[in-house]
């Protein structure tokens, strides 16, 4: 089962993240990769959130601020001349887990309300803290002359080159998330956020595992704020605003809370949508906005729920 | 001191603006258990309604009035299209459904009156200073907005401890099942309770109007703090909400107002005027997590009996 | 103390805003036996359990668990002391099935601490399925193993509860109020079942309200009233206790 | 094991959307394809009005030049950066790589345009900003392939301090948002003002209520006022200011503050804040003119500083294309052409420093009613500095 899941998950994600790359190559337009590159990223970012949300009941509206981090922790890095991936990689998880720490030991003190308010203050702190400071550029950002840099293996701004990369990372980690969800952990992360005083009467530290799990999302949606900066070449205290955080929300909401394919397909509903819509409209927000709304009200299992139900209808279901 | 005693009235001022929107927010929530992140949209509006009902009526103090009304229906409006079909679902539903809101209030500003800021000024009678005891000169304006806060404050406080509909608010922040129990109309008293709430923050945008830019997307700023002013002071509490208000206003104008002064006995000027802003900017912030890690309910929390 | 119980309460006191829930109130329950806990409604029972549990901090006195001071320690970690409960009103993980309710029960057997393996490891499902199926088996809940907790029927949880503090092998067993809204039918099972598998087996710490139960199953009783212990005897004592008979048994015939 | 095949499925749609979009095979570009210009603007969400100005501006060039670049047909492509660095990145993305364009335009906002110098810079396209001029472009990030047709964001408060200083003013007091921008606008003003400062004043982010700065300020008793304050800021700064009564006792001198856009908001409220700037409506030039009557036929209102900069920036591109005879293959020979800067600019002598920023007029700018039209304008008075150039060209050596 373990195993077959994980291949499922693995042959899935090589597929969707192959999309773009197949499409490049028949219309010889590279750009699409970026549009791809987008969508992997947001996607790793998302089910980070999901990870916790979903599974967890921990809604972060300041989650964005963690992509904050991992763009600002690969910009100061990289303008210091230190351009190796590992590197980025470990401090961006350092930097991550660190303030996670802090954020989530703070948070869980509260519940509900209280939870979703304090995040989202919390996030206000570092958004005006990046704002202000000279050091990291302020309102205008941080521009990053060079991309992480593989001791020469690759080079980072061949376009297919650097999607192979932002691929195989975004894969990599939206399978450790799906690990993780099913791990035992996972298990105990669900028991606790299910109901806790039963948790706690079973002998789980309810604190320690939610305070885990909401670490390790940090980490993971810092890690997704390293791949944007490499991708944007840029460090923006927009990355970190808290309307990204809610867009971060929307697209595990609307791709289906606690599905684990959910994040990737609200990432790519979501990108496309105000892609397309973009495309027509600059008052796009007037057609969204109530999208939002009736799809709140009226899917609440997400799109990947709407699927299971159309594939179930079909026929399709396997076992 | 006499720039002191000025710096208390502009937190003061500042603090009546966010009690007005945060009163309104901890009503709705206390309530209903509605976390509403469209208020600020209705604040916003309150704005613009006040310009057309200026242009129309040519009274700048009847528009106040008319824009709070008008707030009220369209708070009504909400409540009875969309609102009560999430006060069974959980608050992420709730923020989720809200934020859409915003996005759709914010477009549908800019296409009625585009993105651009419109012009919102003030009669003649309310330009220019007051001069006030001890040789304080203060805009005549801000006093105006000190007191029409405290006058909707006030009628507030009379309508929930006077009427029968307030204590029946009272009632249902404390205990839900009581007040459905007794045969009141529960859902008429959520969509009056959420109509007050608009009409609150309806008003608070048209007294700001002149003193903010009206401009698409004025309301997000004020809404987030507004929540933190609610969050301190204890969901639910409207006592608790007025005493965060004064707080936060008097700490974020103070914090502008002498943080780098402070700063500068500790640190160098140049380090002094590059921190100072930049936690000024925090202050309220820092000051909610503080207060949240401490009382993880607020300062004023309403007893909930369930 | 010549012989110190396996759960012991020393001094126990509380009180909230003034009035006096416990005052002074010692229990032991010694090893292998079924203890009982008796009151009238309001004699603290319920707050003696939390405090036991950790979910309130004692005002004064001190509470051991397997001969380890738990006074301090937090609700996790007194289970981890072997404590393991039932609730007054059921609780389970409304959202897993039958199944998995059962198998966190069996991960916490195997270590409730948290450790780096877990992250990794996904392997508790199918290492604990046939030992679900036995449990299921022996709980009479294997109909059920793919059932959410709230599609069974009341009997069903309690005894779906039941197991799930059982299989992670207490060493103290709490049972609060098993009998609460059963069937005279169902309520019968379960006395059939704690008397066969429980009793002897585990020392048990049972709160109830039904007196035939009580009387049938326990070896020791403790009377709770107002607070206070009003005596503490072997079950034909407490019947004939004239003030027990006066405190709390004449005035609720209807046990 | 379901899962799997409907997010799979997914996949599939959400590629066959986004191709179907934009993922079309271009030929190469031929003498008969029309030369293709992006933007990337911020034309949704805040900030939107100054992109929605860049861009009728711009079209309003097209329109005076009748469609064509020398004798060749032209094609606006136009993309919103929602005021987001990564959509802005994203766009430029597009725009360089999917629609080949051959100039791209943009950015509104600093933010943006540095998101996206890199991406058309690095493959030698030519980015040319009718709008942000953050200082690191125009010095060590300067490049060949990047030309500014705005100015450099600190020359108006260079100017503004230069007046000051000309004028005798002795005390002034300075306010800006806590940003880079902010620091760098404040720095400018200090470089050439050489009175006392009584106050150096940084407000936070965002914040929009001033009265605690106006309270402190006014203590202060300076015989002059400078802040920098962009788009919403600037409305809320100059209505607290009149309204504490201080617009009568200490003249405001602004940076950013009173443009076409902002002033509606202000009112009257704005009256006789003065402030430095390279354009206005009432310069007396002929290319100015017929700018603005047909700015005013065509959208019926008056256009702000940043139509005439979209103007400009579209009249450079048709001036390089016609040096090189309608041929834009040869990035090198338009880059060449677009230097010479050989159009007649709205706002009169301009042409480009080694850094490719302009070097052009500073006015002196009064708002004050328009006689023509009895509206409020922003209004030149005067030149402070004849033919400015910025204080970053000398770190540009690329």
């Amino acid at each position: 089962m373990s195993l077959r899941s994980a291949l499922t998950d693995t042959l899935f994600l090589l597929v969707a993240a192959s999309v773009g790359p197949i499409v490049a190559l028949w219309t010889g337009d590279t750009y699409t990769l970026v549009t791809f590159q987008r969508i992997l990223i947001v996607a790793v970012a998302a089910a980070s959130l999901n990870m916790i949300l979903g599974y967890g009941g921990m809604v972060n509206f300041g989650h964005a601020a963690f992509l904050g981090i991992g763009a600002y922790a690969v910009g100061l890095l990289a303008n210091a001349g230190i351009t190796n991936l590992g590197a980025h990689i470990v401090t961006v998880i350092i930097a991550s887990g660190l303030v996670g720490l802090v954020f989530g030991a703070i948070a869980l003190r509260t519940s509900s309300i209280f939870f979703i308010m304090i995040t989202l203050a919390l996030a206000q702190i570092l958004y005006y803290l990046a704002v202000s400071s000279s050091t990291f550029g302020g309102d205008d950002g941080l521009v990053i002359d060079e991309r992480s840099t593989l001791g020469g293996l690759y080079d980072p701004f061949d376009p297919y080159q650097f999607y192979a990369l932002v691929a195989a990372f975004s894969v990599v980690l939206i399978l450790m998330i799906n690990h993780l969800v099913r791990s035992d952990f996972g298990r105990r992360l669900v028991a606790c956020r299910d109901n806790p005083v039963r948790a706690e009467a079973l002998g789980f530290n309810v604190f320690a595992t939610k305070l885990s799990a909401f670490v390790l999302s940090c980490i993971f949606c810092g890690l997704a704020g390293l791949l944007l900066a490499n991708q944007t070449e840029f460090a923006s205290p927009d990355f970190a605003s808290w309307r990204r955080s809610g867009e971060l929300l929307v697209i595990v909401i609307l791709g289906g809370t606690g599905k684990l394919y959910g994040p990737l397909i609200g990432a790519f509903a979501f990108i496309l949508i105000e892609h397309t819509l973009s495309q027509y409209t600059t008052h796009w927000a007037i057609i969204f906005g109530p999208f939002l709304i009736l799809a709140v009200l009226f899917f609440r299992s997400g799109l990947a729920g709407v699927m299971d139900q159309i594939f179930n209808r079909l026929g399709w279901r396997v076992q | 001191m006499h720039l002191f005693i000025e710096q208390l009235l502009n937190g003061l001022q500042f603090g009546i603006l966010l009690f007005l929107i945060a009163a309104g927010l901890t009503l709705i929530f206390g309530v209903m258990d509605f976390i509403n992140l469209s208020h600020g949209s209705i604040f916003m509006m309150g704005a613009y309604f006040s310009l057309v009902f200026q242009r129309l009526t040519g009274s700048f103090f009847i528009a106040i009035v008319l824009a709070g009304i008008a707030a009220f229906v369209l708070g009504v409006l909400l409540e009875l299209l969309l609102a009560r079909r999430l006060y069974h679902r959980n608050h992420l539903d709730q923020v989720l459904v809200t934020f859409g809101l915003i996005l759709f209030a914010n477009e549908a500003v800019t296409i009625i009156w585009g993105t651009q800021a419109v012009y919102s000024g003030l009669p003649e009678s309310l330009e220019g200073q007051l001069e006030l005891p001890f040789g304080i000169s203060y805009p005549t304006y801000r006093i105006f907005a000190i007191g029409v806060g405290a006058l909707v404050g006030l009628l507030l406080y009379l309508f929930i401890q006077r009427t029968r509909i307030g204590m029946l608010v009272r009632a249902g922040a404390t205990n839900r099942e009581t007040v459905s129990v007794m045969g009141v109309n529960i859902s008429f008293l959520f969509t009056i309770v959420f109509g007050l709430g608009a009409l609150l923050a309806g008003i608070a945008g048209a007294v700001a109007g002149p003193i903010l830019s009206v401009q698409p997307g004025m309301g997000e700023t004020v809404l987030i703090l507004s929540f933190v002013v609610v969050v301190i002071g204890g969901l639910g509490s409207i006592r608790g909400a007025l005493f965060a208000a004064m707080i936060v206003g008097l700490i974020d104008t103070l914090g502008r107002a002498y943080l780098r002064d402070i700063l500068s006995t500790i640190l160098s000027p140049a380090a002094a005027s590059d921190a100072g802003p930049a936690l000024a900017s925090m202050l309220v912030y820092i000051l909610m997590a503080v207060i949240l890690f401490f009382k993880p309910e607020g300062l004023m929390p309403i007893q909930k009996k369930r | 103390m010549i012989e110190a119980g396996i759960l012991e309460v020393r001094g126990a006191h509380k009180s909230f805003g003034g009035i006096i829930a416990l005052d002074d109130v010692y229990l032991s329950l010694a090893p292998g036996e079924v203890h009982a806990l008796i009151g009238p409604n309001g004699a603290g029972k319920t707050t003696l359990v939390s405090l036991i549990c950790g979910e309130q901090e004692l005002d004064a006195g001190e509470v051991y668990i397997n001969r380890i001071n738990a006074t301090r320690l937090s609700v996790h970690a007194r289970a981890r002391l072997g404590l393991s409960r039932t609730y007054q009103l059921t609780q389970l993980f409304p959202d897993l099935s039958v199944g998995e309710n059962i198998l966190l029960s069996l991960v916490a057997r195997d270590g409730s601490r948290l450790r780096v393996g877990q992250f990794v490891s996904e392997r508790a499902a199918r290492r604990f399925a046939d030992e679900i199926s036995c449990v299921l088996e022996e709980y009479a809940l294997h109909d059920h193993r793919d059932a959410l907790p709230g599609e069974l029927s009341h009997g069903d949880r309690r005894r779906l509860e039941l197991a799930m503090a059982i299989v992670r092998d207490p060493k103290i067993l709490l049972l609060d109020e098993p009998l609460a809204g059963l069937s005279a039918a169902d309520a019968d099972a379960l006395i059939e079942m704690i008397a066969q598998k429980l009793k002897g087996a585990i020392p048990i710490l049972l709160i109830e309200h039904d007196m035939d139960a009580v009387f049938s199953l326990a070896d020791t009783v403790t009377v709770l009233v107002n607070g206070k212990v009003l005596m503490t005897g072997r079950p034909d004592s407490v019947k004939a206790s004239k003030e027990v008979q006066l405190a709390y048994l004449s005035e609720e015939d209807d046990f | 094991m379901k899962k799997w095949k409907s997010a799979i499925s997914a996949v599939g749609v959400s590629a066959a959307v986004i191709s179907g979009g934009h993922g079309v095979t271009r030929s190469a570009t031929a003498a008969d394809d029309p030369i293709k210009v992006g933007f990337v603007l911020t034309l949704s969400g805040g900030g939107s009005v100054l992109g929605k100005e860049l861009q009728q501006g711009a079209n309003l060039a097209l329109d005076h030049l009748g469609g064509k670049f020398a004798g060749r047909d032209v094609e606006f492509i136009f993309e919103d950066s929602q005021r987001k660095p990564d959509i802005g990145k994203q766009a430029a993305e597009k725009l360089v790589r999917s629609d080949k364009v051959d100039f791209v335009v943009g950015a509104t906002f600093a933010n943006v345009l540095l998101a996206m110098a890199n991406s058309v810079t690095r493959r030698k396209k030519l980015l040319i900003t009718p709008n942000a001029a953050p200082a690191p472009l125009a010095g060590k990030k300067c490049t060949p392939y990047f030309f500014s047709v705005p100015f450099q964001n600190d020359q108006s408060s260079e100017a503004m301090g230069q007046y000051l200083t000309n004028a005798g003013v002795k005390t002034a007091y300075i306010l800006a948002p806590n940003y880079q921008a902010g620091r760098d606008l404040l720095a400018g003003f200090k470089r050439r003002f050489k009175g006392k400062l009584l106050g150096e004043v940084y407000t936070p982010f965002e914040q929009t209520d001033f009265s605690a700065e106006l309270t402190a300020l006014a203590a202060e008793k300076p015989e002059a006022v400078f802040v920098f304050y962009p788009g919403g800021l600037g409305i809320q700064f100059v209505k607290q200011y009149a309204q504490a009564g201080l617009i009568d006792q200490i003249p405001l001198y602004t940076a950013f503050v009173v443009n076409g856009a902002t002033l509606p908001a202000i009112g009257d409220a704005a009256k006789g804040v003065l402030s430095a700037g390279h354009w206005a409506i009432n310069l007396p030039n002929a290319a100015n003119k017929k700018f603005v009557d047909g700015y005013r036929a065509k959208f019926g209102s008056t256009p702000s500083e940043f139509a005439s900069q979209g103007y400009d920036t579209v009249n450079l591109i048709a001036s390089a294309v016609a040096k090189t005879g309608g041929d834009v293959s040869d990035v090198e020979a338009l880059r060449t052409a677009l230097k010479l800067a050989g159009f007649e600019s709205v706002r009169g002598d301009f042409r480009f420093n080694t850094n490719q920023f302009p070097i052009h007029d500073q006015y002196l700018l009064e708002v004050d009613v328009d006689s023509e039209t009895g509206e409020l304008a922003v209004l030149a008075r005067d030149v402070i500095i004849e033919d400015m150039p910025d204080s970053y060209a000398g770190q540009c050596t690329y």
